[in-house]
């Protein structure tokens, strides 16, 4: 049998745990999706509204 | 050979591949017993581990109409059977991979449902044990089936038709190792090395079975 | 913050996906920022404020414990609004709003069951009981799961977007099932303590720690929710260039 | 290297497809085999490809590497789907078949960079397969041709989905190819522009009863 303190110390490191998942999976997402963006840019796609942009035209 | 491997984890796990329902199906069907036979602890811990069991299998055979269809569908099979290395192979590491996408995260989520079936921590260590051992034979006879059926337009129901009868050994040594384990005078061993056994059995005897069905599902 | 407000900002200015991002990029540090602010005090409080006499330091398992429960029932409520605006107003980000919330509110449910099965097993010697909310959050578990795996398995969101609101809808039968079970039904769990019409039966030793840890996990979710569709829009662009790209390549492959 | 068939015939269920088919390709030929639908051209390259087991008759290789046990080790065949996943990136869909299938002796096969830019469509390859258009999915599948080397490529209506100018970049390849020693078996109605080319062209016999309960 654990003791009290063991369920609630659990209980903390777990939610932290999921916390910091779901924190780490937002951040690693947005990165991976700016990065494929970032790449599909350099290899001269646009969209229509991007490349209307000002300072994007030469 | 890896290269096939890793192929069939990253197909499985992108968009609409089958690794996340598979154990969705399994949770859903464990979580619906308790409906049926009532809330009764008692009664759900002592059945505990014959309907992980039970679910579990289900939750296998569930995507393994596809494992060989469709490689079939696209061409991918043809290609596979022209090569040099052997379709015995092939066909092992395919079910390798599907095992490790399907079947290993069925062992993962089993000691969680486990706990919902008021399972003791003995008893969910087992389960998970004799899952483990015992779900790559499911694999490896469901191989056969989709082998068979992978011509066929509406293979899917079949191969679990097929598949079923086949795995009963499986689920009967796999139930019955654990309940050795829960009671005591039941020696827990034995059952255990059967399930092991038959899981070696059919990993050699099902590639083979399956090769030698895809060589004629392509005449 | 609640849902509405968020709902009335979305349809007044944030119609635009571009300006949606615009304005996220800006907002998130600040709502990141707050977050952490509350939540350094509100563990603070929960470390140490007294235990309960009766339940002595398992009480502090509720700290996380009921907002984690609580942002189950939010969350999906959040998805069915955005459903309701993907199927009565089409409007953009609707869907994306659904979708970027279904994982978040997953994780949260996960997050309630397995807290509330470490409490329950001190305090009722038990991990789990089938009673009726105990087991209508492991549904709703089951639900934001099932969606997930919908979302997953058509990646068209254009097609994906009805289907999902619709079975988002059908779903949230569930929430006033999760709200009420603990009154309609007889059940081991205690009914609601802090949400009352007649004022909180609880402590304010306890009550105090739980309103700030509440409001912590509330700014997390909406943090959360505003970066999740901001990845879900960028998603979005990614495919719609790629798509593009492979237009364009045949285009100017011919042109050579 | 040299690819010799005598007397093939072959039967799909109780019907007689093609009868007694023979012909011989040194290094560098093509055959070309041509005839109405349903003449017999996919079975006949399915049997090169040791798919479908001939009726009767043999394929043999000679001059081959000697650990060889079927003509088809050594062999590409590309039939009309196209055995690429949607859901992979064309990269990954190629280094796949490239690592998976590996090279035969005597040959090497090209980078991916190299293959994607000898289909001309070198900016796509980290698209994934299925959005691409019907004719890009069917260049890429050729680009499949060359990552691992196979000295015998079966084609099966290679440019159905093709317009002219990819028709002339496959043509190039094959010549390429048959330019290393290649052998090439091709069903196709278009022109390759070959210097060593054979023709079979197949009629089907609807007047022929093979069968053999019909048998006086």
């Amino acid at each position: 049998m654990m003791s009290h303190a063991a369920y609630v110390f659990t209980s903390y490191g777990i939610a932290a745990l999921t916390v910091l998942g779901l924190v780490a999976w937002v951040v690693l997402d947005g990165r991976a999706r700016r990065r494929e963006l970032a790449e599909l840019e350099a290899s001269g796609i646009r969209r229509r509204s991007a490349a209307k942009a000002p300072g994007e035209t030469p | 050979m890896m290269a096939l491997f890793f192929r069939d984890l990253k197909l499985s796990i992108r968009a609409g591949g089958g690794a996340m329902i598979g154990v969705l199906f399994f949770m859903t069907v464990v979580a619906v017993i308790p409906f049926g036979v009532g809330p009764d602890l008692n009664l759900l811990s002592r059945i505990g581990p014959a309907i992980l069991w039970i679910g579990a299998l289900l939750a296998s055979l569930l995507g393994l109409d596809r494992l060989f269809q469709a490689e079939r569908d696209d061409g991918s099979l043809d290609l596979m059977l022209m090569q040099e290395t052997p379709l015995l192979f092939t066909v092992f590491v395919k079910c390798a991979a599907h095992w490790a996408a399907t079947g290993l995260p069925l062992v993962i989520a089993s000691p969680l449902l486990g706990l919902f079936m008021n399972m003791s921590e003995i008893a969910i260590g087992a389960t998970m044990l004799t899952l483990l051992i015992g779900t790559p034979a499911i694999t490896f006879i469901g191989a056969v089936g989709a082998a068979v059926a992978v011509s066929l337009p509406r293979g899917g129901l079949l191969v679990s038709i097929l598949v079923l009868p086949l795995a009963i050994p499986v689920l009967i040594f796999g139930v019955s190792a654990v309940y050795a384990v829960i009671e005591d005078p039941a020696p827990f061993l034995p059952p255990l090395m059967i399930l092991a056994a038959i899981t070696l059995f059919f990993a050699v005897i099902g590639p083979v079975a399956a090769a030698a069905a895809l060589r004629h599902a392509s005449d | 913050m609640s849902e509405n407000s968020l709902a009335i900002r979305k349809f007044s200015d944030l119609a635009n996906p571009t300006r949606f991002l615009a304005l996220a990029d800006r907002l998130l540090p600040w709502l990141a920022g707050l977050t952490a602010l509350f939540f350094v005090v509100g563990l603070w409080l929960s470390i140490t404020t007294e235990g309960d006499y009766q339940q002595g330091e398992t009480v502090r398992i509720m700290y996380v414990h009921v907002p984690a429960a609580w942002l189950s029932m939010m969350c999906y409520s959040v998805m069915a609004l955005a459903a309701l605006g993907t199927l009565v107003w089409r409007h953009p980000l609707a869907d994306v709003s659904s979708r970027a919330a279904a994982p978040i509110g997953a994780c949260f449910t996960f997050l309630a069951l397995v807290t509330g099965s470490l409490w329950g097993k001190p305090m009722w010697g038990t991990w789990w009981v089938w009673d009726a909310r105990l087991t209508s959050v492991f549904v709703l578990f089951l639900m934001y799961l099932g969606l997930m795996a919908l979302n997953r398995a058509i990646d068209d969101p254009a097609r994906s977007s009805k289907v999902s609101a619709i079975l988002v809808l059908v779903g949230f039968v569930n929430i006033p099932i999760i709200k009420f079970s603990v009154e309609w039904w007889n059940t081991l769990h205690q009914p609601a303590s802090v949400m009352r019409l007649d004022g909180p039966t609880i402590d304010p030793e306890f009550l105090w720690p739980l309103i700030v840890m509440a409001i912590a996990f509330t700014l997390l979710f909406f943090t959360l929710h505003v970066a999740a569709m901001r990845n879900e829009i960028l998603r979005r662009r990614v495919t719609a260039l790629r798509r593009l790209a492979a237009r364009a390549a045949g285009r100017g492959a011919r042109t050579q | 290297m040299r690819l010799m068939a005598e007397g093939l015939s072959a039967k799909r269920g109780e019907d007689l497809i093609f009868n007694d088919i023979s012909f011989v390709l040194d290094a560098s030929e093509a055959l070309v085999v041509t005839g109405p639908n349903g003449s017999g051209k996919s079975t006949l390259l399915r049997v090169l490809a040791g798919l479908l087991r001939p009726e009767s008759g043999h394929l043999k290789l000679e001059n081959g590497p000697p650990e060889i046990a079927h003509p088809s080790e050594l062999s590409h065949y590309l039939g009309h789907r196209n055995a690429m996943k949607r859901e992979l990136t064309v990269a990954e869909n190629l280094s796949f078949w490239r690592d998976f299938m590996g090279d035969s002796p005597g040959g090497r096969g090209a980078t991916l960079a190299e293959a994607v830019e000898a289909v001309g469509l070198p900016d796509i390859a980290h698209l994934p397969f299925g959005y691409l258009s019907a004719g890009q999915q069917r260049r890429m599948a050729m680009a499949k041709l060359i990552v691992a080397y196979r000295p015998i490529w079966i084609l099966d209506e290679p440019t159905a989905a093709l317009d002219a100018g990819a028709d002339r970049l496959f043509a190039d390849l094959v010549k390429a190819h048959l330019g290393k020693g290649g052998i090439v078996v091709a069903a196709t109605h278009q022109p390759l522009g070959l210097d060593r080319m054979k023709e079979l062209h197949m009629t089907g016999f609807e007047h022929l009863a093979g069968d053999h309960w019909h048998d006086a």
